[in-house]
């Protein structure tokens, strides 16, 4: 065991598997010889040189591109994109190929391939480097998409996601980067991709969030006065429904907390899941503490716009209080 | 020296086997063996059958809608022709003769135009990827797979197919980079047909070339005359040789030219001249090569009779192979989503539903709901 | 009035404002001479010339990001986008600038632009010709989308749009283009963004969709032997949930129709919603019925993947049931 | 002929004030009057000042991540002192210098790194669009912009910058299509200072110069010493005499060297030579044109030392109006986000809520929730 960060944490798991797997290659801006914007790479082109630390030109399209046919030749590409906000260039290549690649061609082609992306807000960071955009993966099937809030989660489902035969989108929350340490086994280990955690059990309310807002609600609860249940979806496609369903059922009350913008994100399908689910056992209507729909504000402002403990608070009362 | 030249380039146009059919033995002689040409000859026949079948079955409501090939038949047969069978071709959709040429079989190309994705699930020992539809992007993926060669040391390559209308695509400049930045050996091949649907050469490259989108890349280039067989295997070989020797992409502008219209849901009358399609029917690549192995005693009007019967049959059973398959399983897009089914999705397949209530109908009091069943189409 | 189809109507909309107003122009791929692929530009190249309407260069990161540029100078631009499936290689254009610029500059700098798309299954048509992606746009906030299912509604819609100071993602269902004939005024006329139409009135229960699904909807209602209120939301942001709420609120049970994927596709918001406002109103879970969370198949099985009447009916059947 | 040539080229280096200060009178003499040299020299030297200062900022924890402009002054300030004022200027981020020339506050750029969308809301009549974060995407919006103004009969173009890594992104690509095929009169400015935060520049670009990319669409192109602000002026005023007389586009590279790391948040020794950086030190852009001015007696250090003061006082003017600014109003970034606010969003603003309860708390049953008032930060 060690006691690592986030950071950390995803650093040993890669590590881990480029060791174990020839097939691991990682490439994309800066995550050569400066190991990543934010270190997630550190020391890896030194320990596994030129070839399998690959430092691209500044194209996102083209990371994901070639990374699709790294993947159909057999390999297992780890593409970087430096910030969720620069995902837009590469949409198309995820969306129109990485995604489609398997059922268009009935299985003869697939892409095995995971793709890293620092996400989120709370950091101070410039326009573009705060925002949330794991929705619009979810909602475009045939990719799994994954976002752990803790070093032991992010070690565990990354060398499942690299392992997994499909494309995975792999969102790294980078307001908990480095926020806190966690003991995390310094052997490789998986976790199955589609399992949520209870962080806390509870038998009056059900909170159900995923990346660093879980580490939000946690504080929201320990203020306390209330057994609430706190479920950490981890892996939000393909999404663990029966553990909401279990919980929701249990409780009768349930708040969903993310920082994307609240309008079709994906609170929205856990709260229209519950509801098909849970119909007759809810108390409450099932609410949402999101971003707004709004664009995420520069940085003087992203504190008022994304869900605190505070705001967390509130509506559990709130619903309580229903 | 206040002004300097700080760079300076040319780039060459080959031409071997010439629009009147003149032959440069120089380039030309022993590029292919009169045999090798005969069979690329009878392919480029076969190909150009299969169009005219493939137009009258959309028109008969038996297909849907069809990219014709007829006029750009040797510039991809070329390439396939110069590449090694174990080269990965990238296509876009007017590749059917190389592809042909390297072995996929016909029905294949019909089942993708029939809506139907076992079109696409092309043998891994073919070294071929599906047709792509979305312009350009399927550089990227050509650039990705010839990098997987050289990761892995082996000498194979990639080459890729699109028209001239992919060359604004922000993927052809982002694959070309890619590949002239970190050594990949990717052969880059461009059909310029002069049209992008209605929209002519010149708003996608008002440039003198398309050889010359490469110069930004430092990349080798060279534009052939794309109806010349012989000019397309000069090139690509050059190409090749580069490719497996140094590791180096390369571009090859083959000059061609769309006799059809852009698919049958196209009527090009509406945006270009008769004119200009009968002045390139002259330089037809069918035409050529047939004139030159009738001038050396290698073809006949009872060969092209023999072949014109064989034509009709290959290309009939293939239609017979495609139109006989039994209609796709509607599991079949649920369960080749991912290698596992997730559980959700599962359900939707086993209910075809979506709607909460239809997946469990227990949640209903009451009798099971009596429907008629779904239409069949 | 004349009797006109859906991609007459646009065409007449287009002719006017252009008429009406030089700062309007268009611009694409094949828009010009061939008057587009669905020919819904047809003659306008003829009567405005190559200023006005052009025929762009192959790249629709080009024709979005030029266009962000014409209309941040001050003109009226009216890109299309030749099929939704295509829309990919906007996203960025889209998303990162014509969404934020005006709350990046404070409305310094404004991106009065509508895109043009045909959407959506049903014509059998080859890959990527037949998406339903609307929900990424509803879900980033900053940019107006609609979606109208007759001639009628188009028109004034679209002029409503291009005359919008904001930008507008206009969505044409190309199943519809010529399905039907319907009395459109000739004179122009706007209708007001972000107010549904009830298609028909009822009080056992709510349908509520948009686009071509609205046929299909229509066509389960026919069958008979209920009495169902249909909505058409027509624009899906901002949407028009006053209109939902207070029809559900009457009905107490709702099904909502969409072509989209499930999970997260729009009708996850509607219902969620739904569920905030209406929830002591509810007499059963709000049900959805939608494309499953698969790619479109390829056209042989298209029809497998839309929603039909049959399975419409079979939804009201359940949810009335409940 | 079976190889001719199809296409040639040759593109020009300006150098005019070199490395060591020797001037090229033939091009070079009237190019900049002596008073406006000495204007741009106190111009640059501002904007050094503030480098320094916004670092120091950053470090304090006053102000976010700040890109330092330093070794790269001449290049913007050079082309934006060669357009007239209401030509735009499309910037990147490494452009402070041409944007305080032609007008913008410095305490703009200082509330856009402290997080304040204020900062980018630049009054119309000064012709700058606001930095962008995205790379590579403001091209296009050049490229709108210019068409705006041929579309309504203006003179007036567009200038956008950009570095060597924007070169490799698709949207690059896509405007210089757009602009050369259309005939749009935007000035494609290239900033080539070798590195992409630590990418250097041969992955972005292995070709000999980044001015031929240009060549792929047929466009004017030219290399320059970027740290000669008199090179820079010279091609900036022969691109825009191109772009007004011929609505045609030009590309420029300036070639110039960032002295500092990419941004506060970098540390450059991690991947860079202090050898290189040294070398590159002794072609700063304003120790060259210092020693040109003190050579022909119109600097000394009398100046020096009053422009020192200066560049001090109006630097922390321009910090303390950048830091006396209210704070922004949370109903900012609601009210801007459309024309009108849409009544679902305006209630999402007035509430700060968006669970439903939070916003209609009349669907409670007893007293209203009372929480401790919003942590202020
Ligand atoms: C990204 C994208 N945009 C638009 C289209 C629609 N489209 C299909 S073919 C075509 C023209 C392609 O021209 P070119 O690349 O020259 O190939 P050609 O058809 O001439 O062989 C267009 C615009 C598409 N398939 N993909
Ligand atoms: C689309 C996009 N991808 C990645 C980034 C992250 N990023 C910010 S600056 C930069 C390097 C830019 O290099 P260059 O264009 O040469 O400009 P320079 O910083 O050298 O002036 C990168 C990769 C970004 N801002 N936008
Ligand atoms: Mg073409
Ligand atoms: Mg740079």
């Amino acid at each position: 065991m060690a006691n690592l960060t986030l950071v950390q944490a995803i650093n040993l798991a890669l590590i881990q598997e480029m060791e174990r797997d020839e097939r691991v290659l990682i490439l994309g801006e800066d995550v050569g010889l400066n190991g990543g914007v934010f270190r997630v790479t550190e020391g890896l082109h030194k320990r596994f040189g030129d070839k399998r630390v690959v430092d691209t030109p500044l194209a996102e399209s083209g990371i994901i591109g070639t990374s699709i046919g790294l993947a159909m030749a057999g390999l297992r590409p780890i593409p970087e994109i430096q910030f969720e906000g620069f995902l837009g260039p590469a949409y198309d290549q995820i969306c129109s190929h990485a995604a489609r690649m398997r059922t268009r061609t009935r299985g003869a082609m697939t892409v095995p391939l995971t793709i890293r992306i620092p996400v989120g807000g709370g950091i101070h960071a410039p326009e573009l480097h705060s925002d949330s955009p794991e929705t619009v993966y979810i909602h475009q099937p045939g990719i799994k998409v994954i976002m752990p809030s803790s070093p032991y989660d992010a070690k565990g489902l990354l060398i499942s996601a690299i392992r997994d035969p499909d494309p995975v989108m792999f969102f790294e929350p980078k307001r908990i980067y480095r926020a806190f340490r966690e003991e995390v086994p310094e052997d490789e280990y998986t976790l199955p991709l589609g399992k949520a955690r209870v962080v806390c059990e509870g038998n009056e309310m059900t909170i159900v969030s995923w990346g660093s807002s879980v580490v939000q609600c946690m504080q929201a609860i320990e203020r306390g006065g209330r057994s609430i249940e706190l479920i950490d979806l981890r892996t939000l496609y393909p999404f663990d429904m029966d553990a909401v369903e279990a919980s929701v059922k249990k409780t009768g009350r349930c708040v969903i907390v993310h920082e994307a913008p609240k309008t079709c994100g994906f609170g929205a399908e856990i709260a229209a899941r519950i509801m098909e689910r849970c119909f007759l056992y809810l108390e409450s209507p099932v609410q949402r503490v999101t971003g707004f729909d709004t664009i995420m504000p520069y940085y003087k402002l992203e504190l008022d716009y994304m869900p605190d403990a505070d705001r967390i608070a509130r509506a559990i009362e709130e619903t309580a209080a229903y | 020296m206040p002004i300097k030249s700080a760079f300076t380039t040319t780039i060459d146009h080959v031409s071997i086997l010439d629009v009147n059919a003149n032959f440069d033995e120089k380039l030309g002689a022993g590029l292919i063996p009169d045999g090798d040409l005969v069979r690329l000859y009878e392919h480029m026949c076969v190909c150009r059958h299969l169009d005219e079948v493939a137009f009258k079955l959309q028109r008969s409501g038996r297909m849907g809608t069809f990219p014709q090939n007829m006029g750009q038949e040797a510039a991809s047969m070329g390439a396939a022709y110069a590449l090694d069978k174990t080269d990965w071709l990238v296509p876009c959709y007017r590749e059917n003769a190389g592809l042909f040429w390297r072995g996929l079989p016909m029905e294949m190309i019909l089942l993708h135009w029939m809506g139907d994705e076992r079109g696409n699930a092309i043998p891994r020992e073919l070294y071929c990827m599906p047709l792509a539809i979305p312009i350009g992007t399927q550089l990227l993926h050509a650039t990705g797979l010839a990098w997987a060669a050289k990761y892995r040391g082996e000498k194979r390559l990639a080459c890729t197919f699109f028209g001239d209308g992919a060359t604004s695509e922000g993927d052809f400049h982002e694959a070309m980079n890619f590949a002239a930045n970190l050594d990949i050996p990717v052969i880059f091949f461009c059909q310029n047909n002069f049209w992008a649907i209605s929209v002519p050469g010149k708003i996608q490259c008002s440039a003198p070339t398309i050889a010359q989108r490469a110069v930004a890349y430092g990349m080798d280039t060279i534009q052939c005359d794309g109806n010349d067989i012989f000019s397309v295997v000069y090139c690509v070989r050059k190409a090749a040789a580069l490719a497996r020797e140094k590791g180096r992409p390369f571009f090859i502008e083959a000059v061609t030219y769309r006799l059809g219209d852009h698919t049958t849901a196209d009527d090009a009358r509406r945006y270009r001249d008769q004119a200009e399609v009968d002045a390139w029917k002259t330089r037809d690549p069918i035409l050529r090569i047939r004139k030159f192995l009738t001038t050396r005693g290698l073809w006949d009007d009872a060969k092209e009779a023999a072949l014109a019967e064989r034509a009709q049959r290959d290309v009939a059973a293939a239609v017979e192979r495609a139109e006989s398959i039994p209609p796709p399983d509607r599991n079949d897009f649920f369960n080749n989503m991912y290698a596992t089914i997730p559980p959700d999705l599962a359900l939707q397949r086993d209910t075809m539903q979506t709607h909460g209530i239809g997946q469990d109908p227990s949640q209903i009091e009451g009798a099971v709901i009596e429907l008629p069943a779904k239409t069949s189409h």
